[in-house]
This record gives structure tokens, sequence and C-alpha cells, in this order.
């Protein structure tokens, strides 16, 4: 138990001095949800503290308390010790909080620049107006700072997700906060861009930074943590040193189990008949002469590159964007139509942005869960909610969705819990081919394991799976086979045995 | 945070929303009555209430169709005017032809064709509900300008204009067909899968589409719906006043909106009922049957009925628990 | 003569069946004097802003002359200086200008309308009974005139009793539920005054689907008022005479651009049409015939 | 390696906009049809007939792109209208019924912001109900009636010209420039972006979306008292119903010139343009003198033509 002592030892050194900003006793009710429960968390300068814990566990509801967008029932706020009160963003912003969303803050018409200094806007000669230059000017200054090499002038509706990520970055840097605070920033960057934002946090961290860390990506939580305080169910369940504890073990906190992190799957020995024939397919959206086929009983993986085009070659083969050439064969069907055709033929979309595109989010959980399948359920046309309810129930259970009820209004649930119910809708229809964009994107490390089993137990019943995933290690895991792809087309083929993040780089780079 | 084992949490979750929203209104409707039997000895008779009511299904015919239209987060602001030329057509076809059922399905014919064209707009075409429909106002203006020539057309079957002013076991016919339709436009929109996807459709259009609802051809039947119930109303427009002339649904179009928005129909789409809209109609057709028992100026009427609209919508605002 | 003039006819919607009338009026005078017409009509019923951006954009056309029926008599005064400063000549038509000058004014006395329709409604019901009024668009010149008029031949009778006068818009529903409302806090109604046929046949359909029974009169003399007069179901209408004021202001205008000589006023007498004397207006609009120059001659006031 | 935001449209045709294609459109097919289009009288013509519906539909612009509406545009103008009127012919002082009519439509204005922002009404059913409330006090005021009698100032407004050029072009042609200053160059129009694109954004920088949007309205609210005294001016009258639906009109003019009803993506230019495209299709069919019924039509094709080729362009 030496290690324990030594990392003790570290915690009271740092505590010597009083932490640079604390909350006590943080409670956060909403309606039939208690978000927050007595949480107490204090950060130091210079120190990254990782926040986590679970889907929905009360992570993003306590960084919101913080910066003032959510009004905390109960608790106190310290800075340096001394008491303060933060009641609004602004109260936050003066205290040198910054944030750096989950959900993007940008503004989709006004340029990065113009987004970089929302609020802070330098001011003109004649009052109100906006010193052009100098928003420029101090926009590319902080652009160059975090590596983004980029035009301030370009709107931010031009910008792809990694892009957007690092203009939020960019912009939460540019208010020389005092505390950062990151809610899962890696989920949408590449690795050249993840990188970037590591070498920015080290030199942050060196300028006595204190940097609040949100992440369901154990490596992560590793290598930059310095603390770790782990909430499970709106409580704080305990601060932890990352070398004193496993993956294991901060796993067992978050959940209140242990859980089997190695995905393990029962890889088909005999793949079965062909389910999905892509042959030469181009589409509107850039992409060009794609060659796919998926079997009954596999998941075939498709990396590449942020930008390569994965997204775009699955919109396509579920139609939701017009091919302009090939062919695609269903169950050896040509199929032509629209995402209504493709659904009547079984085949599903779990598509990257849960929000825009997988969720009704005023709707409720139970109607959300039931939508895709209402053909199938009710072949006669009449909606009945009793037998509807019910099956959104086993879902909720099957799932394990964490929800107040089936009634609860689906925007109101947490990040992970939203993505169980887009992937929990197409289980209802009974798809044949699962298509996954990013599945695993801000989901936490426990749904993640039951994420894959569930779609191993889908493939092994004769469904199969054709996945998206940024973050290789898990393709690698998962699939029995991945196309990798670079600039719109598939760059080449990698078989089970041929699957590791060399190859899949390797393959994606782009070649002159 | 709840267990997962048990979905269900209060019994007050139970009741829908929807319902409880209704319920409100219904009281606000209930409160002007008495305030009315109070402050005038004629209003609560059984005359005076089948007239509110027959009132009332006029602004319902063409507001009902409109909530469908609504409820997928669009807009058909040329309603009014679909009913007037579905009225002179309607009324050109019974007097050439003499026939009244030749009539009412050419109405409901036209109103679903001008529906349909609204609906290949907003689908095929992606102009927004609001600008397509504002368009086709005028387009079927001028048409119905046009083939009227100034003139009005008058003077129906005795059988035909029963539709609109007859009795059958004491009601106004006008309240059975209100009621037939009501009940049908409830079952359409809470009881089939089609009124389900409706309303996903106006919940997120993109996330409807992606999840395999043919939003475009739902759209198109909404549409049409939409303004085969306009078609419907300008029939029993024609019976009941035993004439057309072409402006005449021309001051409907806003009062049907409100009747839509006073019943908790939200403009964002995927929120409210069709029963809510029959309250609003009923509230709207109150106030007016009101200050005319009242004898109010008329200088006042907009003025109360803006009050009105804002009142109900803010007391809609006020009830509602469910958030985006 | 040269011949072949183009004369502008302002009127102030395409709905009120009563501009038609005036429309196809001014139509027929000017086929029989070989002229052209150009009818301008605001898009939006009434549109104020409309018949002023009419009238600036036919002065750039210059015709030879106008007829000119105001949307409004007194908001339109600075569009008639428009026509005026351009010099084209401009004949008065049914709304009398508050301002601007003008070849000649041909209407029709509102108020003597109003007053002798009333007058035959009473001299039916024996001077004695329960009335209601159903008005037209308020602060409009012929409703203010019509439903005075009407007031007036209910005062000069001790036995007749004004239930209420409400607004109908001169809008057939907006009269027709009115009407329905108003039987509901009366239980005896025995005269309707409308300020316009389409409101007064609006009030004959409620009184049928109530079952009840009134005696109704309306102002204007169109088609559907003379047809319920003939079928017994309306008493009588004034008649305004919108045929008769679009061909003489036609006549009017024309005849002043050929230097004839003309008449600067003409204001129609009024006439009730009832049972007894409908018969000559029974014929369709475009086969009547517009009167002779020295029989309009003998209608003038000036 | 500079990165590159996705370039979408590389052919320069597809980029411009419908309602320029349009306006080019109408003009030279009425300069072929009509000679009396191509001059100099009925092109100052055209314009200063826009002037009204360009100074409504400049502040609507900016309230559509806060995802609003103001449907009280109209009736507020009816009424603000009368007031110069009403206080003019009081006072004999032009610029007290000016000062009065701005106030007024401050005023409501203001309660349209209130509603929408404070108390959480949507835009298009707050305006419904502040329409029915302005068209009833119009007939309230005036009991009516027209108000006449102005004083000879009033007239001049409209008339009036400033090194020739007629003075509601120079008004409007202020209104357009102030507006362009404001929306892009100053803190407020960033943020009117931001309030329909991402109104969280602006709470999270710490700006009160709530003040913004009732400053929006009663931006809007200011200019209808402005029209307002154009419209007396040009009536030389107050009358009660002479504005109304003059905000559809509005609404097109914008819609035309490609400001988008969602997310806050508009166009000032294209709202000029708009304006300007309505004006010239009126005035182009009044020349030809076509039937009164082409002309209703006209208007509702042309929104739906123009919106086309947007939708056209974009999909591309
Ligand atoms: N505005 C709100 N209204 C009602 N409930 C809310 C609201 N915001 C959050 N919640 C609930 O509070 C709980 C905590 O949510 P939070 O977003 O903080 O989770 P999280 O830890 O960030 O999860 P994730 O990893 O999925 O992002 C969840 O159950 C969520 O449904
Ligand atoms: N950084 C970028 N630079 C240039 N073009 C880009 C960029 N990002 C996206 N694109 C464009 O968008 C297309 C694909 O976008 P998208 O980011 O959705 O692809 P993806 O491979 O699905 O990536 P991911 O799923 O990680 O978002 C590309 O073909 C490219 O034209
Ligand atoms: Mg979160
Ligand atoms: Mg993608």
């Amino acid at each position: 138990m030496t290690q324990l002592a030594q990392s003790k030892a570290a915690v009271s050194i740092v505590q010597a001095a009083p932490p640079l900003f604390e909350l006590r006793g943080i409670s956060k009710e909403f309606p039939g949800v208690k978000a927050l429960d007595d949480v107490s968390f204090s950060v130091w300068p210079g120190e990254v503290h990782m926040l986590l814990g679970e889907n929905g566990a009360g992570k993003s509801s306590l960084m919101k308390v913080l910066c003032g967008a959510y009004r905390a029932d109960s608790g106190s706020f310290h800075y340096n010790g001394e008491k303060v009160e933060i009641t609004s963003p602004a109260d936050a912003q003066k205290l040198g909080i910054a944030v750096i969303f989950q959900e993007f803050s940008l503004v989709p018409y006004l340029d990065i620049a113009q987004n970089i200094f929302l609020g802070r806007e330098p001011a003109g000669r004649v009052p109100g107006t906006i010193d052009r230059k100098k928003i420029l000017a101090d926009a590319r200054h902080v652009l160059d700072s975090i590596g983004f090499d980029i035009d301030p002038t370009i709107r931010i509706e031009k910008l792809g997700v990694a892009q957007q990520q690092m203009v939020e970055i960019a912009k939460a840097i540019s208010q020389n906060a005092r505390i950062l605070v990151m809610d899962e920033p890696t989920a949408a960057l590449s690795d050249r861009e993840t990188e970037l934002l590591f070498a920015l946090i080290a030199r942050l961290k060196a300028d006595g930074v204190a940097i609040i860390y949100i992440s369901h990506r154990m490596a992560e939580v590793f290598s930059l943590g310095d603390r770790i305080t782990v909430l499970r169910d709106g409580r704080r369940i305990d601060e932890v040193q990352p070398g004193a504890v496993s993956s294991d073990d901060l796993v067992r906190m978050m959940v209140g189990r242990s859980v089997d992190m190695s995905y393990p799957r029962t890889f088909a020995q005999t793949p079965g008949k062909v389910m999905l024939e892509v042959k030469g397919l181009s589409s509107s959206s850039g992409i060009a002469g794609i060659d796919l086929v998926v079997r009954q009983g596999e998941i075939v993986g498709l990396c590449g590159l942020v930008g390569s085009g994965r997204t775009e070659v699955v919109r396509a083969i579920f139609g939701a964007d017009k091919a302009t050439a090939g062919q695609i064969l269903f169950d050896g069907q040509e199929k032509s139509g629209g995402p209504d055709e493709a659904a009547r033929l079984g085949l599903a979309l779990i598509p990257e942005s849960r929000k825009a595109e997988g969720l009704a989010l005023i709707r409720s959980v139970g109607d959300n869960l039931i939508v895709s399948a209402l053909r199938k359920i009710f072949p006669r046309g009449f909606f009945d909610q009793g037998k509807s309810r019910q099956v959104a129930y086993d879902l909720i259970r099957q799932l394990r969705i964490v929800t107040p009820s089936d009634k609860q209004a689906v925007g109101l649930l947490s990040g992970g819990n939203q993505q169980k119910v887009v992937i929990g809708k197409w289980l209802a229809a009974g798809a044949k081919l699962f298509i996954f964009d990013e599945p695993t994107r801000g989901i936490d490390v426990g749904a993640k394991a039951e994420i894959f089993a569930l779609i191993d137990r889908l493939v092994a019943d004769g469904a199969a799976a054709l996945m998206i995933s940024s973050e290789q290690a898990e393709i690698c895991h998962v699939c029995d086979r991945a196309y990798v792809m670079c600039d719109g087309r598939i760059a080449g083929e990698l078989a089970r045995h041929e699957l590791s993040e060399e190859n899949i780089v390797k393959l994606g780079m782009h070649h002159a | 945070m709840t267990d997962i084992s048990k979905p269900i949490a209060s019994g007050r979750m139970l009741l829908s929303d929807e319902m409880i929203q209704v319920f409100y209104r219904l009281l606000a409707a209930f409160l002007i009555c008495a305030a009315l039997t109070i402050l005038t000895n004629s209003f609560f008779s059984l005359g005076n209430i089948l007239n509110v009511l027959r009132q009332a299904s006029l602004l319902f015919f063409i507001a009902s169709g409109l909530t469908l239209v609504v409820l997928t987060g669009g807009l058909d602001l040329s309603i009014g005017a679909n009913v007037a030329i579905s009225a002179c057509v309607a009324g050109t076809v019974i007097h050439q032809t003499g026939s009244p059922t030749l009539g009412v399905l050419t109405g409901i014919g036209v109103g679903g064709a001008v529906g349909m064209l609204n609906g290949v707009m907003v689908t095929a075409l992606r102009i927004p509900s609001f600008i397509a429909t504002y368009g086709m106002l005028w387009v079927l203006h001028g048409i119905t300008y046009w083939y009227m020539g100034g003139e009005t057309m008058h003077g129906f079957p005795a059988g035909f204009r029963q539709i609109g002013s007859g009795y059958f076991l004491g009601l106004p016919i006008p309240v059975y067909l209100l009621l037939v339709f009501l009940a049908i436009g409830t079952i359409f929109a809470q009881r089939t899968t089609w009124g389900q996807e409706i309303y996903a459709i106006g919940a997120n259009p993109v996330a409807a589409r992606l999840s395999g609802i043919p939003v475009a051809r739902r759209l198109l039947l909404v549409y049409t719906v939409s303004g085969a119930m306009a078609g419907l109303a300008s029939i029993i427009f024609l019976a009941r006043l035993n004439s057309a002339e072409a402006d005449i649904g021309e001051s409907l179009t806003l009062p049907a909106i409100a009747a839509v928005l006073i019943g908790g129909t939200s403009l964002f789409g995927g929120l409210g009922t069709v029963f809510g809209t029959f309250v609003g109609a009923l509230i709207l057709t109150l106030v007016l049957n009101g200050m005319n028992l009242l004898s109010v100026n008329a200088s006042w009427q907009p003025l109360v009925t803006g009050v009105i609209v804002i009142l109900a919508v803010w007391l809609d605002m006020k009830t509602r628990r469910r958030a985006a | 003569f040269a011949d072949g003039e183009t004369i502008a006819v302002f009127t102030k919607n395409q709905t009120n069946p009563y501009f038609q009338t005036v429309r196809v009026g001014s139509d027929v005078a000017a086929k029989a004097m070989k002229a052209k017409t150009l009818h301008y009509i605001p898009t939006k019923p009434d549109s104020i802003p409309e018949q002023l951006s009419q009238i600036e954009d036919v002065v750039v056309k210059k015709p030879s002359a106008i007829v000119f029926i105001p949307v409004d008599y007194k908001a339109m005064v600075p569009g008639v200086e428009k026509i005026n400063d351009a010099k084209i000549p401009v004949v008065n038509v049914t709304d009398r200008s508050a301002g601007g000058k003008f070849v000649a004014f041909v209407g029709a006395d509102d108020y003597s309308l109003g007053l002798e329709t009333g007058r035959y409604l009473l001299k039916t019901l024996g001077g004695k009974g329960n009335f209601v009024i159903i008005e037209g668009v308020k602060g409009s010149l012929t409703n203010i005139d019509r439903v005075r008029g009407f007031n007036d031949a209910l005062k000069e009778n001790p036995g007749a009793k004004l239930l209420a006068s409400q607004p109908g818009n001169y809008q057939r529903l907006q009269a027709l539920q009115v009407m329905e409302n108003l039987m509901q806090s009366n239980t005896q109604i025995d005269g309707v005054l409308a300020a316009n046929d389409a409101m007064a046949i609006g009030a004959i359909e409620a009184l049928d689907g109530a079952n009840r029974k009134a005696q109704v009169i309306g102002v204007n003399g169109t088609k559907e008022a003379i047809d319920a007069i003939k079928a017994g179901k309306l008493l009588a209408s004034g008649d305004y005479n919108g045929f008769m004021q679009g061909c003489l202001g036609m006549m009017i205008a024309i005849r002043s651009l050929r230097n004839e000589p003309v008449i600067t006023e003409i204001v129609l007498k009024p006439t009730v049409i009832g049972k007894e004397n409908y018969q000559p207006y029974d014929v369709p609009l475009e086969s009547r015939t517009c009167p002779s120059w020295d029989e309009a001659a003998k209608l003038g006031t000036k | 390696m500079r990165e590159q935001a996705m370039v979408l449209n590389t052919n320069p045709l597809q980029r411009i906009p419908g309602v320029a294609v349009m306006l080019v459109l109408l003009c030279v097919v009425f300069s072929l049809m009509t000679p009396g289009f191509l001059t100099v009288p009925n092109i100052s013509n055209v314009l200063v007939q826009s002037t009204i519906l360009l100074m409504l539909a400049l502040p609507m612009t900016l309230i559509i792109m806060t995802e609003g509406l103001d449907l009280s545009m109209g009736a507020v103008l009816t009424l603000t209208s009368l007031i110069v009127a009403i206080v003019a012919l009081a006072t004999g002082s032009l610029l007290l019924g000016l000062l009065a009519a701005m106030a007024v439509g401050i005023l409501f204005g203001t309660v349209n912001g209130w509603l929408v922002a404070v108390v959480g009404i949507p835009p298009f059913v707050a305006t419904l109900g502040t329409l029915g409330m302005a068209q009833g006090l119009s007939l309230i005021v005036s009991d009516g009636q027209s108000v006449v009698g102005m004083p000879a100032a009033v007239r001049g407004v409209y008339s009036g010209t400033l090194g020739g050029v007629p003075l509601p072009i120079v008004l409007a042609l202020g209104s357009y420039l102030v507006f362009h200053g404001l929306l892009y160059h100053t803190r407020f129009g960033t943020y009117i972006f931001a309030l329909g694109g991402n109104r969280e954004a602006l709470k999270f920088a710490g700006i009160s979306a709530r003040r913004l949007l009732i400053l929006v309205y009663a931006l809007g609210g200011a200019m209808v008292g402005l029209a307002g005294l154009l419209m007396t001016a040009r009536m030389n009258s107050g009358h009660p119903t002479a504005g109304l639906g003059l905000e559809f009109d509005a609404i097109a003019a914008v819609a035309v010139g490609g400001t988008s009803f969602e997310r806050g993506n508009g166009w000032l230019l294209g709202t000029l343009l708009g304006v300007v495209t309505v004006g010239v299709l009126r005035n182009g069919l009044n020349l030809l003198a076509l039937p009164s019924s082409i002309q209703v039509a006209s208007v509702g094709l042309l929104v739906i033509a123009a919106l086309f080729v947007d939708g056209l362009r974009s999909r591309s």
C-alpha cells in the first residue's frame, strides 16, 4: 500500500493552500429527478480534476450550476476560501470561470471571430459598434495559440463538428479563465485535434489554470487527470488519485457494480449470407465509388478521419441522401427509395447527432421509442396507448434507460440515456441491419459495454451491423472487418486479423 | 434518480398533459358562460346555446384541418381563400346540375386539391408553409375574383340548405357534423399510427424522416385533409348563407388560427389536440356572442378578442408542465 | 369627333356586387361612345395605400380621363390632387370626395335612401313594432348616412322601438351571426333595417333558420335583392343604382373630353324597389342600356 | 495546412439570390412591354411607394431573425398614423405628432417584446393579440372616422424633396443605412444573429436575451411610428383601417428577400430588394393595365417563385 500512502501525501501538499474554487453541499432537483444531491467539489490551480460518472450521474448539471446556467437549490460557492454568489453566467465569468459545453453554444450565422468574442466584442469608435480589425486580430491570436489554423471570417454554419469543437475551445481560452470546465471536449475530435487539445491543457496547467474535465474515455482519465471525482446518481461517491486506482475500480465506483470492458464477442465462425451489398455508390454529398458488403452475423466497421465521408456513406445507404450513381442491394433486392423504404426493409440508422436527427425532444421517451415500430406493432393502423406503453416499458428496462417515467420528455434525459432511446426505437422496429454512426459518443463505460453486448446479441441472432466510430480501439475490439475511408472513397478493407489502430491510421491517411 | 425497474412514477403522470390542458380550457369556456349567464338574461337558453354551437361549428371545420397542419409545425394561411373558391365552384355545380350531392363532392374536391397543391409546394418544392400558403392565398383570390366577376351566386335548393340551417331531433345539423368530425379528428390524431407520425413530424421532421416515417407523404396528406376540411366548411357556408361570394371566407383565416392557438396547439408543432381546437373555437364564439348580447360597441370587439387570445395562450403556458 | 379615348375607372373592390354594377354601367356607356375602359381595383378590398399607388401609376400612364370612386372619401384627397396636377379630367362617382377638383359628381343620396326605405318598412308595419338595425362598416360614408336615415324613419313613428343597432360590416356572414345572436336576446323582432342587401339577405337566412318572421329591408337593389323581393323574402331594397351611376359618370367623362356640355352634379333620387315595381330591375346587367343624354340631363341637380 | 470550410456552391450562377433574379427579370419584361416603365418619374414613383413597406420590412427582418414575427405592425401602423393625425390636428405641430406616434409605436413594440421575451408567449400569438388591440384602439380613438384637416407641413413630408430626391426616399434610405449599420457593425446586431441562431450562447455570454428581444420589438414599434407619419402624410389624413394587412406584405417581402424563417439567417439587402421587387411588380402590372384578378394572383406567384428559386439553390 505504499502507492496509496504516497498519493495521500501528495494530496495533503496540495491541500495546504485553500482550493481556488470550492462547491459545498450542492443539491439540484428537477421535476421527478434529483440531479445533484449534496455534492462537494474543489479544484486547485494548475491541476486537472476529472469528473466521472455514468450517463445522467449529474456531471453536466454540476458544471451548469458552477457556471451559473442552473441555480442550485442549496449549497454554497467559495472562491479562494471566500464565499461567493453565482446566480448567472455573468457572475461566473467575473470569477474567471469558462466552460466548453457538451452541446455547442455557437451561433451558426456569425463568423468564428464573432463567436469567440460573443458578449466581449472590442468597442469601435462609435459607441455600440465593434472594432472589426481588432476582433479579427484577437481571434487569429487565440486560434494560433491553440494551434488551429483557420480563417476567422468563416461562418460557423460552414464548419464540421470537429472544427466547431475547436472554436468552442478557442472561445473558452480567450476568456483567460482561471477555471476552465471541459465537458467531453474530445467526443467530437479526431486524433490530430485531440493531441492539440492535450498540449494546450499542459500549457494551461503550467500557467496555473484549474481545469475540470469530464470524460467517458478511461485512457484520458489516466493520462490527464491529477485527481478524480466520481459521481453516481447525483451523489459524490469518492475523490481518488489516478495512480491509486485501476480503471476497473473507477468503473465499479461509477456503476456500483463491475463491468467487463473487454467487450467479449461471439465472433461468427462463418458469416452468413450477404445482407447488404453496395456497388459503386456515389452521392451528392461528395462520396464516390463506394463498394462494400455486410453479411449476416457480422459487425463491420467503417473508419477514417473526421471528414472522410463516413457519415455520408451511411446516409446514402439509408436513403437519407440521394444516391447519384451505383447500386444498393439489401437481401438481394435493389433499394432506391428514401429512409421510409429502408426502415420498411429492415435497415436502421442510429445517426451521429441524436438531438438534431435522432429524437423528437419535446415528445416523451415512450413516443420516441415507439415511433419507428408503429407500422410493425399496429399493422392495421390503429394505435393503442396501452400496447405502446408496454413496448416502451420493456425497452426502458432492457436498455436500462434512466428516466422518471415513460412520459418524461426525452429532451430532459442525460445525453447517454438519449442515445439509448435512439437505439431502442430500432430494436422495437425489429431491424435486421443496424447502422451505427458513432454509437458510443458521449456514452459512459457501463452503457458502452451494454450497447456492445446488445450489438453482439443482435448479430448473433441473425442481424448485422455497420458501425462508424472515431475511437479506433472500439473498432478493433468489436468488428469482424472494417473498411477505411479517405477523402470520400474506400481506401481499403481490413480483415479481423489485420485490425489494428496502426493499420487503420495508415490506410486513412491522405496520400498525395 | 428513480429506480429504472419502475419506469412509471407518480400518478399525475398518468393524466396526459393534453388532457389537463383541455380541462383548463373547458374551465375557461365554462367561466365565460357563467359570466354571461349572470350578465345577460338571454344567454342561458337552449336556443342560444345551440346558436353558439352552430356558429362555433363553422369555425371548427376550418380550424380542425388547420390543427393537423399546425401539429406538423406548418401553417395554412390559404384556408379562408380556399373556402371562397370551393364555395364558388361548388355553388356553380349545384346551379348547373341541380345536384347537391355533386356540389358537396365538388366543394370537398376543390378544397382538397388546393390543399394538395399546398402540400406539394411544402414537400416537393420545399417552400416554407407560411410563405407557400400565403402565396396560394393570393393566387386563389385572383382566380376567385376572376371567376365570380364581382357577382354573387344565390338561391340554392331547399334540401341542400338543410345542411347549414336544418334541424334534426331539435339540434342543428351542423352540430351533428361538428360532433362527427370532432370524433373523427380526435381518433385520427390520437388513435391511428398516422396521427402518431404527424406528431412525430411536428416535433422533429428530420428525426421523423430518419425514423422511417414517409414525411413527405404524411405532409401531403395533412395539407390535403386541411384543404378538404376547408372545402367541407365552404359547403356548410354555402348552405347556411344560401349564397356564394368571392370574399366568403376571407375574414375567417385569422380567427381559425386563433382558435387553434387558444386550443393549445403549439405553432412549433408536435403538441396539441383537435378537441382543444374545438374548445378554442367555442371560446372565440362565446366571446363574440356575449358581446352581441351585451350590445358592446363594435369598436371594442377586436380589442377584446386580442386580449382573449393572449390570455388563453398565457394560461396554456402556465399550465403546461412539459418542456423541451 | 376624335374617339377611342381611354378612360380609367377606379372602384373599391372586386367582391361587392355593387361595384360590378358600376363597372358594367361604365363599360356599356363607353362602348356606346366608342371609348375604351381600364379598370383599377385594389387587390386588397378597399385598401387605401393600394388605391393611392394605383393613382400614382395611372398618372404615369396618362389615360384620357378618370371615373373615380374613392375607397375612402377623405383619405384619397391627396390622390385626387395628383390627378388634378396631371391635368387629367376626373369624374367623382358614388362617394363624394372631400376634396380635389372634379368635372362632376354622380351619386345617390344615402340619407334619403335610408330614410325612404325605412319609411317604406314602417308603413308596411303600420308604424309600430320592434326593430333592429344592422350597420355596415363603421365610419364609411354610405353607412353613416344610411343609418341616420334609418334612425330618422324610426323616430317619425312613436310606436316603433329600436332594440339594437349592431355592425355587420356589410358582410353576409357577420350579419347572419349578429342576427342570430340578437334573436336570442329579443323574442319579438318585427323589422330589420340592413345597410346593404348582402346583410339583409344574411339576416333573412338567420330568421329562416330560426323559423321566425320579420320584415327586412336592404339597400343597393342588387340582383339577389331583386330575386328575394320576387320570392317574397325581402320587403324592399333602396335603389342605389350603380349601373346608372357608372353610365352617367362615364358619359360625363367622355363628353367633357369631347368638349360637349356636361352636368356637374347628379344626385339620383331614391327609389324604393318593392314587390310592386321590381320588374324593370329584373334583367341581366349587360343587357341594360344607359339613358340617352337628354334623359340623363333631366336627372341633374346642378 | 490551413483548414477550409466546405465550399458548397461552385457554380456562381447558383449563388445569385432568387430575389435578384426576379427583380432583373421583372424590370426587363416591363421595360420591353410598357414605354412608361423605365422613366425617371415612374422609377421614383415605385421607390416612393415602397418606402412605407420598407420601413416595416426592415425591423421585420430583425424580428424574423430572432425567430419571431410581428403581426401587429399593420394595425399599429394604422394607430400611429391616426395618432399623428389627431395630435397634428389638435396641436398644429408635426413634431409632436411624430413623437406621440413613435411613443405609441414603441409602447406596442415593448408590449410585444415583453409578451414574447418575459411572459414567453409565442410571437405569432402575442402579436396576433396586440393586432386586435391596436385595431380596436384605432376604431376607438377615431370613432371609426377619418381624421382630416392636417396642417400643411404634414403633406410636405410625403411630397417634399431634399436636394431633388423625394423626402420619403431619403427617409427610407436613411432607415436602411441605419439598420444596416446596426445589424452588421454593432454588438446589438451581432446579438440579433445569436438570438435566432443560438440563444443559449447569449445566455452563457452573460447577455440578457430578454432585454434584447424587447429592444428588437420596440425598435420595430419605433419604425412603425415613423412609418405612421409617412402614411398620414401620404393620405393627408388619418384613417382607421389604412394600414391593416401591411404586415403580411412586409413578411412576404422579407421572405422574398431570402431571410430564412429559422435559425437567425437574415439578409437585410435582400429585404430591400424584396420590397422593391414587390413594388415593381405592382407598378408594372398597373402600367400594363392587366385585369385586376391577375394582379391579385401575381404577388402570390412572385412569393412562391422567389422561394422556389431559393430552394433550388440551397438544395444543390
Ligand atoms: N433541465 C432539466 N430538467 C429536468 N431534468 C434534467 C434537466 N437537466 C438534467 N436533468 C436530469 O438530471 C440528471 C443529470 O443529468 P446530467 O446532464 O447532469 O448528466 P451527465 O452526468 O452529464 O450525463 P451524460 O454523461 O449522459 O452527459 C439526468 O437524469 C437528467 O435527465
Ligand atoms: N475539416 C474539414 N475540412 C474540409 N471538409 C470537411 C471537413 N469536415 C467535413 N468536411 C466535409 O464534409 C464531408 C464529411 O463530413 P463529416 O464530418 O460528417 O464526415 P465523417 O467522415 O462522417 O466524419 P465524422 O463522422 O467523424 O463527423 C467531407 O466529405 C467534407 O467534404
Ligand atoms: Mg453531460
Ligand atoms: Mg460523421
